[in-house]
């Protein structure tokens, strides 16, 4: 069994922001990030409200197909993420996000990557950026989950 | 640690209370070698004897074919390995792609050491293709090694007809009985099983101790080498407070076997309500080729840990999957083996129900399932809505 | 069953009481499995890892490098299977003549497949000469398995010279440590050992658990192949009362270590007043290299069983030669070794004490052998008068 911090079962059992953001007013934008499949098993769908005067984050939304750690650590990312503008997000880290959690076993350090990935992904469709698929990635892919290839895990980790 | 209701039989047993009345003595004072020569350790000797008649009589065997070993894996390394030892000339394996890991890792390394392995195919029910055995096996075949039900989904092979193919062209036949032994009738004598594994913490005996039947004549080679224990068979000193729970808890399964209609009724009264009151649920396995105690129901659109750990929180305790490879993140190689839709593989949970199992903790489970699945289908972005 | 004076510690201990109460709850409501996915199995996982580290400790080694077994053969077989698997090029092994059955049996069978063994000799003393090592050993040398004590006299090897030579050579150093744990003190970080077998049923832990140490960094191969528990190291459901008795035993014999010497000074006593009072006695082994716990003494002219059975119906249990082997006639292939004349071979007692052993006790006995042995020798038609 795994051992989880205290933290993360009390994000698994009650979390914070999780669905969908609807509502939004004048000079508010809504973007949407996603990774991951049914198929692999896991997969974050992440909302975000951005003030696009101010690039601030009013409000972060998670919707998770996923573990316990996947789902701790997204709820954990959308605390995380309100208040920040969008640059300062960008520049969160999976360690910052399982660090929040109080630590998080070995074996699931991915489920905070996947956290950071659905982040780039809203961030970058705010920005209007194109994302570069995760087949374009150097390396083998050892998570089939989400496309983490293991350049990406290391330099994500380390 | 706080009550729980504990529907992972499967993965173990509590120690029934005759159990360990049972073997207390023989943790306390008469540990005394079974192979020393003054009658301290002669009367253990005698206690290991009789456990071995319970067993014997469990299985429909004679005492003789009864060697005690230290688990299940244990037996099923020590069969494959004897079968192969004794026909050092055929190179070819036969078992099914479902196995329990102390089968199927084996066979894998067996594979890397020149043996070609033959994994049988299941199909959505879980149930394999004899048309496909008869087709695989040769004269080159040295055994066919199949379980008698599976551990994830409790179906269970058609045992005898496989055995039958199996002494047909002259392979050996072992069955990794762990999951079937004191849940349906057994009977040596009138089978075409070789070799049997079975193994004591699965059957309200403590762990680490389990039996491989030998069937009389089977040439058989030692797994563990060095003194002359079980007859040569399995070498190292007895594990005689094991052995003797494992004889008495023979002797209670066997007479359980009549009341196992009761835990099936339990089962299916737990899986028809699953089913009624929750949507986007369905059972994995054949519904009838099934274990009575069995039940693997796929929640679609959620994670089976995520399931897991709010049946924790409310004292519950069930499984994805089989323990030892709970601790890795791939999907049950038996669901998958299946060909289930994703959807459903990695929502999967098993409840393995025992004799100790009551109404009441049934009722309770029913009253708080439908919750936790709401609350994680909530979660969920594949939630249909 | 009456009470009996037990000085066969060597074949196996009683279970002492803290142990058993350590266990005892991991028999009745902790009985999960330590890999499931609750928190049932879970609590239970942690009491595995308090064992394990209270078996490191007394090792002197650290918790990853401890692998739970089911007994000591178990351990002797794996590790020496592992080394041999480690080097697939290297056919070569040197161990010793007077090894218990399982190793030597595992090495006879290993020469059958090919592999070149040496048994180094041993002298009248039961002490192996370095010079005879040194010149056997060479690049091809796979594995040097060498027991720490005999478990038939106590003679004690110079393991870490011999240990020395080995690593010298490259060759992976095994020990069969499971006579001397407890009655000796280990230091794992500053040992040339790689392997190290231990049994729990010699240190007052029940029967049916047992331990290896493998240094980090040694290639492992696993004898039993399954699941991934003791982190892919030995499959099988772990036997969770079994580890915690043995982890409570090795806490009791590192404190115990430092009464070893009043064990010893009982044993002397026994030993010396025997040797005072009966005639045509002599202690096989090295009198002062030896276990403090052991003493196997020649009475001329007499046969062991006869004394075994005398002695047994005074209600003191001893033996002859080892328990597993004495099922069979032969005189032990130990003192054989050490080159004993025929006259002693046949009439040689082991006594072995524990740290339960009392004064009184061995005043008893002091009491009861001569009148037996004068019975026996009065039978003799060798006795010399
Ligand atoms: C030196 C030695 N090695 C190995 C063993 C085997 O241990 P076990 O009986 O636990 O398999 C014994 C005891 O029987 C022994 O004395
Ligand atoms: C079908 C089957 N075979 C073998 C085993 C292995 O038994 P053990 O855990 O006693 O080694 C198990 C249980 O884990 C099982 O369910
Ligand atoms: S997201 Fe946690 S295991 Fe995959
Ligand atoms: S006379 Fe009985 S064993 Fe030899």
């Amino acid at each position: 069994m795994w051992e989880y911090t205290d933290k993360v079962m009390e994000f698994f059992y009650n979390p914070r922001n999780q669905g969908t953001i609807t509502e939004k007013k004048e000079g508010e934008k809504i973007v949407t990030g996603e990774v991951g499949s049914i198929a692999c098993g896991d997969a974050l769908r992440l909302h975000l409200k951005v003030d696009e005067a101010t690039q601030i984050i009013l409000d972060a939304r998670f919707q998770t197909f996923g573990c316990a750690s996947a789902i701790a650590s997204s709820s954990a990312l959308t605390e995380l993420l309100k208040g920040k503008t969008v640059d300062e997000a960008l520049k969160l880290t999976n360690r910052e996000i399982a660090e929040y959690l109080g630590g998080l076993p070995e074996e699931k350090m991915h489920c905070s990557v996947m956290g950071q990935e659905a982040l780039e992904a809203a961030v970058f469709s705010y920005k209007g950026i194109p994302l570069a698929t995760h087949e374009e990635e150097e390396g083998a892919l050892i998570c089939k989950c989400f496309g983490v290839t293991d350049t990406k895990i290391r330099r994500i980790i380390i | 640690m706080r009550d729980c209701i504990y529907l992972d039989n499967n993965a173990t047993t509590q120690v029934s209370e005759e159990v360990l009345e049972a073997m207390l003595p023989y943790l306390t004072q008469y540990y005394g070698n079974p192979s020393s020569m003054h009658s301290f350790g002669g009367q253990v000797g005698k206690a290991v004897k009789t456990a071995r008649e319970q067993i014997a009589s469990l299985l429909g065997a004679e005492a003789s074919e009864i060697v005690f070993t230290s688990c299940g894996t244990e037996g099923d390394n020590a069969a494959i390995r004897a079968a192969l030892a004794a026909q050092p000339d055929k190179r070819h394996i036969i078992t099914t792609a479902v196995e329990h890991a102390a089968v199927l890792n084996l066979c894998k390394l067996l594979e890397k050491q020149g043996y070609s392995v033959t994994y049988l195919s299941v199909d959505s029910q879980g149930l394999i293709d004899l048309d496909e055995l008869e087709a695989a096996i040769t004269g080159n075949t040295a055994l066919v090694s199949v379980m008698y039900a599976n551990n994830e989904t409790g179906v269970i092979f058609p045992i005898e007809r496989i055995g039958s193919i199996a002494k047909e062209r002259g392979a050996i036949f072992h069955v990794d009985a762990v999951q079937a032994v004191g849940k349906v009738p057994l009977d040596m004598k009138t089978s075409t099983i070789d070799l049997l594994t079975l193994s004591g913490h699965k059957i309200h005996a403590p762990k680490g101790i389990g039996a491989l039947y030998v069937r009389r004549g089977t040439i058989f080679r030692p797994l563990l080498i060095g003194g002359h224990q079980e007859r040569g068979r399995r070498a190292g000193t007895e594990n005689v407070p094991g052995i003797v729970a494992l004889g008495k808890a023979a002797e209670l399964a066997e007479s359980h076997l009549i009341n196992v209609g009761l835990e099936q009724q339990l089962r299916d009264y737990l899986e028809q309500t699953i089913l009624a009151i929750i949507p986007d649920t369905a059972v994995n396995g054949h519904p009838l080729q099934r274990l009575p105690n069995t039940s693997n129901i796929g929640f679609k659109y959620i994670e089976g840990e995520a399931i897991l750990l709010s049946l924790d929180q409310h004292g519950i305790c069930a499984s994805s999957g089989s323990a030892c490879t709970s601790g890795s993140l791939e999907p049950s190689h038996v669901l998958r083996s299946m060909g289930l839709p994703y959807s459903v593989l990695h929502g999967s949970i098993r409840f393995s129900l025992s004799r100790y199992t009551t109404q009441a903790e049934i009722d309770r489970v029913l009253e708080i399932l439908p919750t936790i699945i709401d609350r994680l289908r909530a979660l969920s972005p594949f939630n249909s809505d």
